[in-house]
């Protein structure tokens, strides 16, 4: 299943970089796939199938404008931070617990923090991500937890669980 | 005729990847692959050097000249190529066959047959490119193998030589690229023939050749001088020789630094730049030093392969010096019959010096693999316990210290001739100095090594003479150097070395000849 | 756990392959645009490198991947002068390396005669010796420090 | 003339560092720079001002190419020079091993 998972994946990245499709290309491409699906097919994504359900790219794309959204916000924030002169930050490192189970959840989520403006993860271990902030607005464990993956967990857990 | 030349190559560097699979699978095959590889190649160059007159230019890719342009790779076969690739694979195939009993004592036994291979490969295609870029690359194979060969046994100073070879050998390539860099700019071609016919043209001017062009010579005798061991370059030289495993220093010391050192200073000085005074000037002098210095270290050795290893770079100067008092006495218009003589003795001792050098490091290997120790003053009456070493090891010794009939001695007479006669007293005093300084550094290991006390301590320990092999290869080579003082017959020097003078005597045919066929 | 974080970890069993596909393209268009074999394989043994500096390094898989890298190597090379080899035969003249097969249409990719099977080769080649030679250095630092 | 003359010493700059430094380490990157200078320099050899990459493609009709020589001859000496680092290195690691150290000053076995 991952085998040809990969091989598919791998024959449309190969169309897109050559961009014609006559037939000693589509040969080539198709070997070229093959042969990559077998070197690297053992250590390619677990639970494969997911790649077969159409739900989760419509939930790709709402989440892709959710994370733009998300990050126009953030630049704002912090392009407020850094002007005023007051200079109201409180940097700190959180330690939060997500809900996701699965590891390429978690890297997406990670990957998706680290990209919004303010915070950063710093080191992922298990289910508790620590996560340096800009503005560490609150000591209560439920309120931060909400405050940094919220906005992100419920639909990273629709597409990848 | 003709398309047999890339075999040379094609042979030893199959075979080399082909053991390198089939080792894995079937033991001791790469034993017989080699040696069926080297007496393969040594049937050829007897073929080339019997069978065949004159030279041959084989074009890579069967393109041909456009314009009067060669825009193929060239190979190019002629006296001189022929000489060495014989040398190369007679010692070749005489150290493959010691090697069968010898690496016995190595775990990673099959990778040693592949790297010689490779370097046989290496060397082959320096002696018969006619580019100059392919010699670089061929130089870089053969060298890159040697490298790896001398650190074979991966023991402290195995390692360690290896570092300094590597690293001195590095910067030497690294010169010989910046120079055809500059070549290149310079003439915008890269085949020697070419090359020759552009400087000609271009660079000569009435008080002789360019700055330029010196700056570039300079260049190259740096780069491959430091690969042949001529003197202010020759420090890494008894490191390396003396810790690669016997074998492979017999062939370092008796092939490779002439195939990629001596042969392309040859090849490059005579055929492609314009003689000039100057530079063959600066390389006799250069020769007669380390000719000197070698001689003068060599004494103080204690360890037998340090001090062959110090021989070398004093025999290596003889060649040098030969070779250069015909050089000097072409570029200034002397008599050509003293230069071709002295010529003759450079090649002869080049010929000389691979055999009976090979013959002695062999002797040191075979020491070593019974006593386990190659230091002279633990060493001492071997002569009663190892027969067949200790009397050939006496006949190599003879032989390089030039005593009449071995070959050394005739090799060694016509440079000092030839030196008289070109009207260069000193340096023929000098060549007669150093032989005698020959003669007693190699009574003092006879003496160390097989005599001086009675061989009891010996026999105690049950050492019996080497195996069959490694005793074989040591009586040919022996006898080698009986048989090579036939060169001095005048017909026997017409087939063998005469094709090689001729081509660096008649230097200027060298491009018409090449670029005409 | 060995090796690098769980990020570094996903993020390479994703991009490896289309690291080594990429490598693929190089080679194979080697003929009509800039690379080649050389370039493509290097490519290609990144993609090798990358997973083995994410996965840390578990010293008796990477002895076996070093012998069958080895062996890939040493056949490639053969290939490649056999292939040189087949000029010496089918040329007509007796030519080593000629170029023997049809050359093709200008801007095709099925054209240049023998140059594309050869840059495959040389891929194939370049990667293998690479990897080799990063897992050799691996080896001998790790038996060092035991 | 000037940017030639700066490739050459950047040849230097290598050759200093080999000769100078006592680190194994520090020798290899020494090589590895004068290499890269040689590099620099065949680069600029086939440098031909206002001309375009030796590349033949169909609808394209360019009268100048640089010269594509030096560049497939460069393609060869970085090969090589990536062979002759990566055994220098697997030796340097092999001494470390043996000497516990990388500085030169204390691998000295072999002296005469």
């Amino acid at each position: 299943m991952k085998y040809i998972t990969l091989f598919i994946i791998i024959l449309i990245i190969w169309f897109l970089m050559t961009f014609n499709l006559e037939t000693p290309n589509i040969i080539v491409g198709c070997m070229a796939a093959l042969i990559t699906a077998i070197v690297f097919g053992r250590s390619f994504l677990q639970d494969s199938k997911k790649f077969f359900q159409p739900v989760r790219y419509f939930w790709i794309i709402v989440y892709l404008f959710v994370f733009i959204w998300e990050c126009i916000k953030a630049n704002f924030d912090v392009a407020y931070r850094v002007l005023s002169p007051k200079m109201p930050i409180k940097p700190g490192i959180v330690k939060v617990k997500t809900k996701l189970k699965t590891n390429i959840g978690k890297t997406f989520l990670a990957n998706s923090i680290t990209m919004t403006p303010g915070t950063i993860t710093v080191d992922v271990i298990d289910d508790d991500f620590y996560v340096h902030w800009i503005y560490v607005g609150s000591k209560d464990p439920k309120i931060y937890t909400n405050k940094i993956l919220g906005r992100f967990e419920k639909y990273l857990k629709r597409i990848f669980e | 005729m003709n398309s047999l030349i890339p075999l040379f190559v094609i042979l030893p560097l199959g075979a080399a990847f082909i053991m390198a699979i089939m080792g894995r699978f079937i033991k001791n095959i790469n034993k017989y692959i080699s040696s069926v590889i080297m007496i393969l190649l040594f049937c050829l160059s007897l073929h080339f050097i019997f069978r065949t007159e004159g030279s041959f230019v084989y074009k890579v890719g069967g393109y041909e000249a456009v314009n009067g342009i060669p825009i193929a790779i060239y190979m190019v076969l002629d006296g001189l190529s022929k000489l060495i690739l014989l040398i190369i694979s007679l010692v070749g195939l005489l150290a493959i066959f010691y090697s069968i009993s010898y690496t016995k004592q190595y775990t990673a036994e099959r990778k040693f047959y592949v790297l010689f291979s490779l370097m046989i490969a290496g060397m082959n295609g320096v002696v018969i490119s006619g580019d100059i870029f392919n010699i670089f690359v061929f130089l870089e194979i053969a060298a890159m193998s040697s490298y790896a060969l001398v650190a074979f046994g991966v023991e402290k100073h195995q390692l360690e030589a290896s570092f300094k070879y590597q690293v001195l050998g590095g910067v030497a390539s690294l010169l010989i690229l910046l120079t055809i860099g500059l070549i290149y700019w310079n003439t915008g071609t890269l085949n020697i023939a070419d090359i020759s016919r552009q400087l000609t043209v271009n660079c000569s001017s009435p008080e002789g050749i360019s700055v330029f062009m010196k700056f570039i010579s300079i260049l190259l005798i740096s780069g491959f001088g430091l690969k042949a061991a001529i003197f202010p370059f020759h420090t890494w030289l008894p490191d390396a020789h003396s810790s690669a495993p016997s074998p492979i220093s017999a062939m370092l010391s008796g092939v490779l630094i002439k195939a990629i050192g001596i042969y392309v200073i040859l090849r490059l000085f005579f055929n492609m730049f314009p003689l000039s005074y100057e530079i063959s000037l600066t390389i006799t002098i250069l020769g007669t030093i380390s000719m000197i210095i070698g001689g003068l270290l060599a004494l103080g050795q204690w360890d037998i392969k340090r001090m062959l290893a110090y021989s070398s770079i004093s025999q290596v100067g003889y060649i040098v010096l030969g070779v250069g008092i015909g050089m000097m006495l072409l570029a200034s218009g002397g008599s050509k019959t003293i230069a071709a003589l002295s010529i003759t003795g450079g090649l002869f001792h080049l010929v000389n010096h691979s055999v009976f050098k090979g013959l002695l490091f062999l002797n040191a290997g075979a020491v070593e693999y019974r006593t386990g120790t190659r230091n002279m003053k633990k060493l001492g009456g071997l002569s009663q316990v190892l027969p067949i070493t200790s009397n050939t090891s006496l006949i190599g010794s003879l032989a390089i210290s030039g005593i009449p009939p071995f070959n050394g001695f005739f090799s060694k007479l016509i440079i000092i001739i030839a030196a008289i006669q070109a009207r260069y007293y000193a340096l023929a005093f000098l060549a007669v100095l150093v032989s005698v300084i020959t003669i007693a550094y190699f009574m003092k290991l006879q003496k160390y090594t097989f005599f001086n006390t009675d061989g009891s301590k010996w026999v105690k320990k049950k050492i019996s003479e080497v195996p069959f092999s490694m005793a074989t290869s040591m009586i040919i080579m022996a006898m080698l150097c009986f048989a090579l003082s036939l060169l001095i017959v005048p017909d026997v020097r017409a087939v063998i070395l005469k094709p090689a003078v001729d081509v660096l005597v008649n230097y200027a045919d060298y491009s018409t000849k090449i670029l005409g066929m | 756990m060995k090796g690098m974080t769980l990020i570094v970890k996903k993020i390479t069993q994703i991009i490896c392959p289309i690291i080594f596909v990429f490598g693929i393209y190089i080679i194979i268009h080697g003929h009509l645009t800039p690379g080649g074999g050389f370039a493509g394989g290097v490519i290609m043994a990144g993609a090798f490198i990358l997973q083995i500096l994410a996965n840390g390094n578990i010293l008796p898989a990477l002895r076996k991947e070093e012998e069958g890298l080895e062996f890939l190597e040493s056949s490639a090379i053969l290939g490649f002068l056999i292939i040189a080899g087949l000029g010496l035969l089918f040329s007509g003249s007796v030519v080593f390396f000629a170029n023997f097969l049809n050359k093709g249409q200008l801007g095709k990719l099925i054209s240049a005669g023998f140059i594309p099977i050869e840059n495959i080769v040389i891929g194939a080649e370049v990667c293998a010796a690479i990897a080799a030679i990063f897992i050799a250095l691996v080896v001998y630092k790790d038996e060092e420090s035991k | 003339m000037i940017i030639y003359i700066l490739c050459f010493l950047l040849f230097l700059v290598g050759l200093y560092g080999v000769i100078s430094k006592r680190n194994l380490i520090k020798i290899i990157i020494g090589i590895a720079i004068m290499e890269y200078s040689i590099n620099l320099f065949f680069i600029m050899i086939g440098y031909i001002e206002g001309s375009s990459a030796p590349i033949i493609s169909k609808g394209f009709e360019h009268v100048n190419f640089v010269d594509p020589l030096p560049q497939a001859l460069i393609l060869t000496s970085i090969v090589i020079g990536l062979a002759t680092t990566a055994l220098l290195l697997a030796v340097a690691i092999r001494l470390y091993q043996k000497y516990g150290t990388f500085d030169i000053n204390k691998i000295r076995d072999l002296k005469g």
